[in-house]
């Protein structure tokens, strides 16, 4: 047990990643991949988020007096994944926007069916 | 007299050309001639003189040099002049044509490039002119679309993979002696192991044999040579396949030195012995290829291909006599074929286009000039006793014999014979027989066709007789290469195993010939009668009937041809084949589903992955 | 098959983060420069958000990357989509219910000030320019459903959206200009915890808010108005 | 001194200023991209000689690194903002007249951000600004793909952003296990506490980084979407795509590997890899009927050649490496806007539709035949000191293993000299002689002053390589000497 | 000096001439002989030479002219280069390679002559003389490379006198082999049967010749008589040791003529292709084995 109290937040974090990966590699839906993308977008969020956490620790905010510096989480993953987050979001934007153009010109998201261009 | 200067005239000249023929297409016209006389003119004063210059500092860490020495002199003057006169015939030829500017351009641009690849003094510049040489070539050879294309594209992937062979040898040299320059280089090679310096030769040898058309890598001169504009095909056979020759010559005798050369393995299996070999064989097959050719340029190229054997064969065996033929016979080859492409030139020029040696005939009575040019080239590629090419192809015979290589003497005889047979096809075809009702009408060729035709013929006659001029010039080439020179005269060559005097032979021929002229004046004259005044054991033949020339050696082809297929070429073919189908393969990994591409990205993650957990690499 | 071989590498390459993941144990302190920033942070931006101070004046560049790729994306969307179309008259739309209305126009002014008041103490508290223009954002959405007809005015939008950006490079130029770094928070820093504090740290996160709740907002409107 | 800063800021804050444009006049739009990137220009120009002296950092915020972000205006940087800047200049005044939709202002921002984007990755010192530099170089990449809105577009852009997607996550996953490690983002602080790659948690960051920019570098067998993105972009883009993208991406890759890691030990198999992806871009464009997508495959070839010679990993093999870098931007950049302007003309992609353009596109024709030639690695032209390099590096090893790959590299040019010369052929020499009704439909000036320039800077650095041999053999040291780097940025 | 190389050439052109014709109409004395004939006087060939001098003659044109005149020059020339007895006037330019070269003028000439006549049958004809010259080469060359390889010089001359000190070339069995391999295409290099395709007058009209007449025919028939005495005295120099003086070289000559119109009249006639394949197998072989056991036995090698 104490493994997974040690390991369970990478193993969630990186459980959503490999599940994320899985459904770009395997699935042919356009809009399941773009799923899969930002399934992977969350779980390497989950990721940072954990790397930067200590036992116990509080926000880094200093938002009432009497906050010990020593408790507070590292701030910095939690910059990156704000960055990050919004790197998802930019990316997810642009392929559904890609994804409705592609269903107007193929009329299927069915990414085996959608081969013109190859060789 | 600086040498860059010359190359600023020869490269600065093609540019210029271009753009005064946006002016003044007459302007153009001059300039260009002009351009490539000055060139050989300058040239001239350059004889025994040697210099040395570096002319760029700016590639790399590399100074390029220009270098003339009586060696480089030879073979740039030469090309300089056979370049001078086909410019001056291509003046009406190429008038008809269309998209002159860019013909006279590149055409410059390739006289250029020659003469750089002759004067440079490092294998770096001697790189550098080569490639845009070859590049400026493969211009010019698709000029006349059509088959030409193919011709054109099967050129340049050859040239470029002899190219880039060459390239690794000339940086391999590099890297294990820090030099390029041809002095520095010269003899160091003395002390590397036989398997380094044959690994050099290999690689040179693709690429200069490539160019000069060496048996197995010649595939992409036939149809080169019989594809592009005919005043080309005399720069590309008279000059052009000859800077392999000079590659060859500059490889053997200047970089790797005589001495190490003929020490190369032993008996049979030296490297002397190899390629003196494959210049035997590249006579004997491609002579046999052009007596089955029915088209007059195609017929000459292979011809060509032939007489570069004679060279190469001459070069490779090593002995001072036999280098001195090779490259006597360079100088012969250059006037000669130069020629009979011109002469062939004007016929096409006349007959629009026709080269086919099944339709032409009877064309002596309409271009006798043409014809004398022709006869006169003709005389000189067989070697008939008082043209020049009989004194290259004695000394080659001789020294053979004389050596104890009665193979390769074989060889070289029976060429001969096979060119007789060749050439007075071609002759006959075009210009003997009857003469085709469609052709009543045809002019003599223009002026600018006929003055390089006579002076070319002229040449062919005088260094007949006088061999001397040209062997003097090779003679003290050949001391610069530690070869002992021949004793010589105007008149020919004296030795102990062997002697030849074209005086003795010229004044018996001509006198005899006066003595039967005047026997022949001196009885009764014959009449004069008309072409088709024939006498036909008293059938008539049909008129268009009347010229014999459809398969004109019709049971020699039957008996050779099947042994005959150019099967190199298939080979080739078929190694192009299976490249275009191994990349048609190889591209479907490419299958247009993205579920692919992302397992492709895993897969090369896994694997770097899997490797290092594994095996521990890294 | 696929699928099959999808899992091999998969599972290949798991187990290598696996392994890599030995050397950072969980949930045991052993940042570096995030010491240093609780440590210093206060004394040297002026913001109690530590994590703020770390977006806006330590890794403000990334930020300023941040906006710029989601301007990428806003403008790359709307590329694709093509040129801007009006609603045509004929063109049917379920209405929404009375109850969706009703709470939408209830809930919009209500959304834009908490946005607001999100980013404005973006220096102070938790959030931030992001997180304030992400619910202006939804309040538009909310907008969309619950009002017919109603749009946000584009040109109107892009104006902001530019000047929320361009702020933000002014700002960073001043900075420079004024003899250091780019993005040099030139302002005073004043006292910590009140909400005149941290230099430009609030104006930059007000500019970010505004750029960013236009720009959403600007994406929802084109993926609602091209693809009827 | 200019601050390097500059050089991101100045084309990053006009991009933002272009929508504005909408109220003053549409006409502007165009001339926007031109004028950043030539400000661009001046700026790496006049910042040139100095960082030959001493690489220039400048940190960001006011915070020394590693606790802010910071620049690190190297040679190499130097050398790569130069080449964008270039690159992007020249293109941009192609699209004056290539570029002709009513909703241009889009595509001249997106430009722009593409061109920041590829600036800041090169200029940057921090591994996770270096990320994000990436993307928007990425997104705005996916958007100009689709930026026409056709159907092989979007189809490419569709595949393009999820190979990209799925790359940036490994890079993104890269950096947090280095960030997990070590406590840092700045480049120069990682890299002064990684020794050795031998311990498999340096070494799998390694590879996810490797991996994820492997994608936009389009190393084999990561680089499925550059044929499909190259071949259905708009030229201008192609040229920006294949000419600075994987350049761009190539760059990220030799920095982590030199820099980052100093992973020499993986330069090995890179040197296969190179080789590997060499061949296979050289094979599948042989008997390529489409034009772009054989100039696509042919980018695919030369960043293998390039990769190869980079991992060498001897300075005269990375000197050769940027220089075949450069000839090779210059090149294809050329060829892509080139052939552009004659498939504008003859709509059509397919090889064959562009016989008989020697006559009817003289210059383009020229120009593009010049750039066939320069990739070919023909001299006077710029490709030839590139190969000539490479070679001289490869061989100085007196490695028989690199006696073998050097062949293989030069099986490799054969072919890709048969393609290039079969469609210079097809240009000049096939189809009709004349045709009535051929008239010369010479492109507009904007198309052939972008183009000629092209060709003289190939013609000109081809004559003269030390024009640029300089910063290149400084930037080679820079990626060499892995602790003056580290040393020049944390005192 | 001068005079008596003068005075050689003059003596030797007008003995090989005679000779020549001699043989001529010795051939036919023979021949009819053989077919139970009387046959012409033995000068028949001389009286038909005067008589077509008087007899008027039609030309084509120049080249008609000129390549009749080179074709005899050609012919001329090599006796000057062939040792006849001892007389030798042009022994030092170039030796066996040059006899070689000029054999091939004389057709060349006939070719080009022929060529302008502009009729089929002389083109024919003229593709026949080409072939089989190509046909008797190959055997030819290996023959005297044989020859020149085991003297190891290339002068005829030479040949010779090394003969006078070792004895005849046919003692050696590396030159006897090549020596009957002369014999076999000796018809070929003289046009006799079985290879008197060329003239085939019941086909093709006589050939290169069917458009001569006059002074032509006369001329051709000189040049014939030339070349039997060449091909005969080529053979007496390379493989019968020559001769001390003329007289004895003339009857060597003739005795080769002799055994060489025996063996040859009970021949049919040959096909081109036949006589092709015919003259690459038995007396190529001949002579290669010739020229391998040279190889071998040789000192040299």
């Amino acid at each position: 047990m104490n493994f997974l109290s040690e390991y369970i937040y990478y193993i969630g974090a990186f459980s959503l990643i490999f599940i994320g990966l899985f459904i770009v590699l395997a699935k042919k839906n356009l809009i399941k991949v773009i799923i899969g993308l930002s399934i992977v977008d969350t779980g390497i969020n989950l990721f940072l988020i954990t790397l930067g956490y200590i036992r116990g620790g509080t926000a880094p905010v200093f938002s009432k007096p009497g906050l010990k510096a020593e408790n507070m989480v590292d701030p910095v993953p939690q910059a990156l994944v704000l960055t990050a987050i919004v790197i998802g979001v930019a990316v997810l934007a642009l392929a559904l926007t890609l994804a409705i153009k592609l269903y107007k010109h193929y009329g299927t998201l069915n990414l085996r069916k959608i081969k013109e261009q190859k060789w | 007299m600086n040498l860059s200067i010359i190359l600023a005239i020869a490269f600065g000249g093609a540019l210029l050309t271009y753009f005064s023929g946006k002016i003044s297409k007459k302007a153009r016209d001059v300039l260009a001639v002009l351009i490539s006389l000055v060139i050989a003119v300058i040239l001239a004063f350059f004889y025994n003189t040697s210099s040395r210059e570096i002319f760029y500092t700016g590639f790399l860490d590399f100074p390029l040099i220009l270098r003339i020495d009586t060696f480089s002199w030879f073979f740039a003057f030469t090309i300089a002049v056979i370049g001078s006169f086909s410019i001056i015939f291509s003046l009406s030829y190429i008038r008809k044509k269309g998209n002159t500017d860019y013909y006279y351009t590149m055409m410059l641009l390739v006289i250029a490039s020659m003469i750089g690849i002759i004067l440079s003094g490092d294998l770096v510049s001697f790189y550098i002119f080569w490639e845009i040489m070859s590049w400026s070539t493969f211009l010019l050879i698709s000029y006349n679309r059509g088959p030409a294309i193919a011709a054109g594209i099967k050129y340049i992937i050859m040239s470029v993979t002899g190219s880039v062979a060459m390239l690794v040898g000339i940086i391999s040299l590099y890297s294990h002696y820090g030099t390029v320059i041809y002095t520095e280089l010269s003899g160091l090679l003395y002390n590397a192991s036989s398997g380094y310096t044959i690994f050099i030769f290999v690689l040179f040898f693709i690429a200069l044999g490539i160019k000069n058309a060496i048996w197995p890598l010649h595939v992409w001169l036939p149809p080169a040579h019989s594809e592009a504009p005919s005043p080309f095909s005399a720069v590309l056979s008279g000059t052009l396949i000859k800077i392999g020759t000079y590659g060859i010559i500059l490889l053997i005798y200047v970089i790797v030195k005589i001495n190490v050369f003929l020490n190369l393995g032993e008996g049979i299996v030296s490297a002397r012995y190899i390629i003196a070999v494959t210049g035997a064989i590249t006579i004997l097959i491609p002579t046999f290829i052009a007596l089955l050719q029915d088209d007059a340029k195609r017929l000459l190229a292979w011809s060509t291909i032939a007489q570069a054997g004679y060279i190469i064969l001459g070069i490779a065996y090593g002995t001072s006599e036999s280098v001195a033929s090779g490259m006597f016979h360079f100088f012969n080859h250059a006037i000669f074929k130069a020629l009979l492409f011109m002469v062939v030139g004007a016929v096409e020029y006349r007959t629009n286009g026709v080269r086919d040696l099944n339709s032409l005939g009877g064309l002596i009575k309409k271009m006798p000039v043409t014809f004398v040019g022709g006869l006169i080239g003709i005389c000189g590629l067989i070697g008939v006793p008082l043209t020049n090419g009989f004194v290259s192809k004695w000394l080659i015979y001789k020294t053979l014999i004389i050596n104890n290589s009665p193979f390769l003497a074989f060889a070289a005889l029976l060429g001969t014979w096979g060119t007789i047979l060749y050439s007075y096809k071609l002759l006959h075809n075009m210009f003997l027989g009857q003469l085709p009702e469609k052709y009543e009408k045809l002019e003599r060729a223009p002026f600018s066709m006929q003055l390089p035709i006579v002076i070319l013929s002229l040449a062919i006659i005088l260094f007949g007789i006088l061999p001397g001029l040209p062997l003097k010039v090779i003679n003290s080439i050949e001391s610069g290469f530690g070869l002992e020179p021949l004793t010589i005269n105007i008149w020919g060559i004296t030795s102990d195993t062997g002697t030849i005097n074209m005086l003795n032979l010229f004044v018996a021929v001509f006198l005899i010939g006066i003595m039967i002229w005047l026997i022949f004046k001196g009885s009764k004259k014959s009449a004069g009668i008309g072409q088709y005044d024939n006498y036909a054991a008293g059938t008539t033949v049909p008129k268009n009937k009347y010229h014999y020339s459809v398969d004109f050696y019709g049971p020699l082809h039957r008996m050779i041809s099947p042994y005959l297929r150019d099967f190199i070429d298939d080979f080739y073919m078929s190694l192009a084949r299976s490249i275009k189908n191994l990349g048609n393969g190889i591209r479907r990994i490419y299958t247009g589903d993205v579920g692919y591409y992302a397992i492709y990205i895993m897969l090369f993650l896994a694997l770097l992955i899997f490797i290092q957990i594994k095996w521990k690499l890294w | 098959m696929r699928k099959l071989i999808s899992l091999i590498l998969l599972v290949i390459i798991a187990g290598g983060i696996v392994l890599s993941l030995k050397e950072i144990p969980f949930g045991i302190s052993k940042i570096k420069i995030g010491d240093y920033y609780i440590k210093k942070g206060i004394e040297e931006t002026g913001a109690t958000n530590i994590v703020t101070s770390v977006v806006v004046s330590y890794r403000g560049f990334d930020t300023l990357g941040e906006i710029t790729i989601l301007f990428t994306a806003a403008i790359g969307l709307s590329a694709v989509l093509g040129t801007y179309r009006k609603r045509k008259a004929g063109e049917k739309v379920e209405p929404p219910s009375f109850i969706v209305k009703t709470g939408c126009r209830f809930l919009f002014p209500i959304l834009l000030l908490v946005g607001a008041y999100i980013f404005i103490h973006g220096h102070l508290t938790p959030g931030g320019g992001f997180q304030g223009g992400a619910i202006i954002a939804s309040a538009f959405l909310l907008m969309y459903l619950g009002c017919e007809g109603k749009r946000i005015n584009e040109n109107t939008s892009i104006v902001v959206e530019v000047l929320g950006a361009l702020t933000f490079i002014v700002l960073g130029i001043i900075g420079l200009t004024i003899g250091k770094d780019f993005l040099f928070n030139f302002l005073p820093k004043g006292e910590p915890n009140t909400l005149l504090s941290a230099g430009i740290i609030p104006v930059i996160y007000i500019a970010i808010g505004f750029k960013v709740g236009s720009e959403l907002a600007g994406i929802i409107d084109h993926l609602i108005e091209k693809n009827q | 001194m200019v601050n390097p800063i500059l050089l991101i800021v100045i084309p990053l804050g006009l991009a933002f200023v272009v929508p504005l444009f909408r109220f003053i006049s549409k006409k502007i739009e165009k001339f926007i991209p031109f004028f950043a990137l030539l400000a661009n220009l001046i700026i790496s120009l006049t910042l040139f000689p100095h960082v030959l002296e001493k690489p220039i950092h400048v940190s960001i915020g006011g915070f020394l690194p590693p606790l802010g972000i910071n620049l690190v205006a190297g040679p190499l940087g130097i050398l790569f903002a130069m080449l964008i800047a270039l690159v992007g200049f020249l293109v941009s005044i192609y699209a004056f007249a290539y570029i002709k939709e009513k909703d241009q202002e889009k595509y001249h921002i997106l430009y722009l951000l593409l061109l920041t984007g590829a600036t800041g990755v090169v200029l940057t010192g921090d591994i996770f600004n270096l990320f994000v530099f990436f993307e928007i170089l990425c997104i705005s990449s996916y958007s100009l793909v689709a930026y026409f809105g056709d159907k092989p577009g979007i189809e490419s852009a569709v595949k393009y952003l999820i190979q990209g997607a799925v790359g940036s996550s490994l890079v993104l996953i890269g950096i947090g296990l280095l960030y997990g490690q070590f406590g840092t983002l700045n480049m120069a602080d990682i890299a002064s506490n990684i020794h050795s790659v031998h311990s498999i948690s340096v070494f799998i960051p390694l590879v996810l980084l490797i991996t994820g920019f492997g994608v936009e570098a389009a190393i084999f067998p990561l680089n499925a979407w550059l044929p499909d993105a190259h071949s259905s972009a708009p030229s201008s883009i192609s040229a920006i795509l294949s000419g600075i993208a994987i350049e761009v991406g190539l760059y990220a890759i030799v920095r982590v590997v030199f820099t980052l890691f100093g992973a020499s030990s993986i330069l090995t198999f890179l040197l296969f890899l190179g080789v590997i992806t060499l061949l296979i871009g050289e094979l599948c464009a042989f008997n390529q009927e489409n034009i772009k997508r054989m100039l696509a495959y042919s980018s695919i070839g030369q960043i293998g050649l390039i990769v190869f010679a980079l991992s060498i990993g001897s300075l005269s093999g990375i000197n050769g490496g940027l220089f075949q870098l450069v000839s090779h931007t210059l090149s294809k950049a050329l060829l892509f806007l080139a052939a552009g302007y004659m498939i504008f003309r003859s709509g059509s992609m397919n090889i064959s539709s562009f016989e008989g353009m020697g006559k009817k596109m003289p210059y383009t024709s020229f120009a593009f035949t010049i750039g066939a030639f320069s990739i070919v690695g023909l001299p006077p032209f710029i490709g030839f000191p590139g190969k000539f390099m490479i070679l001289k590096a490869a061989l100085f090893e007196q490695d028989i293993l690199f006696t073998i790959l050097v062949f293989l590299i030069l099986l490799a040019t054969i072919i890709e000299g048969a393609y290039f010369f079969r469609v210079v052929q097809t240009i000049y020499f096939k189809g009709e002689k004349s045709t009535p009704g051929q008239e010369r439909e010479i492109a507009p000036l904007s198309v052939l002053i972008p183009v000629f320039i092209f060709v003289g800077l190939i013609v000109v650095i081809g004559i003269y390589p030390k024009l640029i041999t300089e910063i290149l053999e400084s930037s080679a040291s820079e990626l060499l000497n892995r602790a003056d780097y580290i040393k020049n940025i944390l005192p | 000096m001068v005079m008596t190389t003068i005075l050689e050439i003059i003596f030797i052109i007008l003995l090989a001439g005679i000779i020549g014709l001699f043989f001529l109409g010795l051939s036919r004395k023979i021949m009819a002989r053989i077919h139970w004939r009387y046959g012409p006087p033995i000068t028949q060939p001389l009286i038909d030479i005067i008589k077509l001098f008087n007899q008027t003659s039609m030309s084509h044109g120049f080249l008609f002219n000129f390549g009749i005149i080179f074709s005899l020059a050609g012919s001329v020339v090599v006796l000057l280069f062939l040792p006849f007895g001892r007389i030798c006037p042009l022994s030092d330019s170039g030796g066996l390679l040059v006899i070689l070269y000029l054999m091939l003028i004389a057709p060349l000439g006939l070719a080009l002559s022929g060529g302008e006549a502009a009729n089929p049958y002389t083109s024919i004809g003229i593709s026949r003389k080409l072939l089989l010259a190509f046909g008797y080469e190959l055997p030819l060359l290996l023959i005297l490379l044989t020859v020149m390889t085991h003297y190891n010089t290339i002068s005829i001359v030479e040949i010779v006198n090394k003969q006078f000190q070792a004895g005849w070339s046919f003692q050696h069995l590396s030159l006897l082999l090549p020596g009957i391999a002369y014999i076999l295409i000796l018809p070929a290099i003289l046009g006799f049967r079985p290879f008197e395709l060329i003239q085939a007058p019941q086909e093709i009209s006589s050939g290169p010749m069917a458009e001569y007449s006059g002074k032509f025919l006369a001329l051709t028939t000189i040049q014939h008589a030339f070349n039997i005495f060449i091909s005969i005295s080529l053979f007496t120099n390379l493989f019968l040791g020559g001769a001390a003086n003329p007289g004895y070289f003339f009857l060597k000559i003739l005795a080769v003529f002799v055994i060489f119109l025996f063996a040859n009249a009970v021949f049919p006639r040959f096909r081109i292709e036949q006589a092709i394949k015919y003259l690459w197998r038995w007396p190529s072989i001949l002579a290669f084995a010739g020229l391998i056991i040279v190889l071998i036995t040789g000192k040299n090698f």
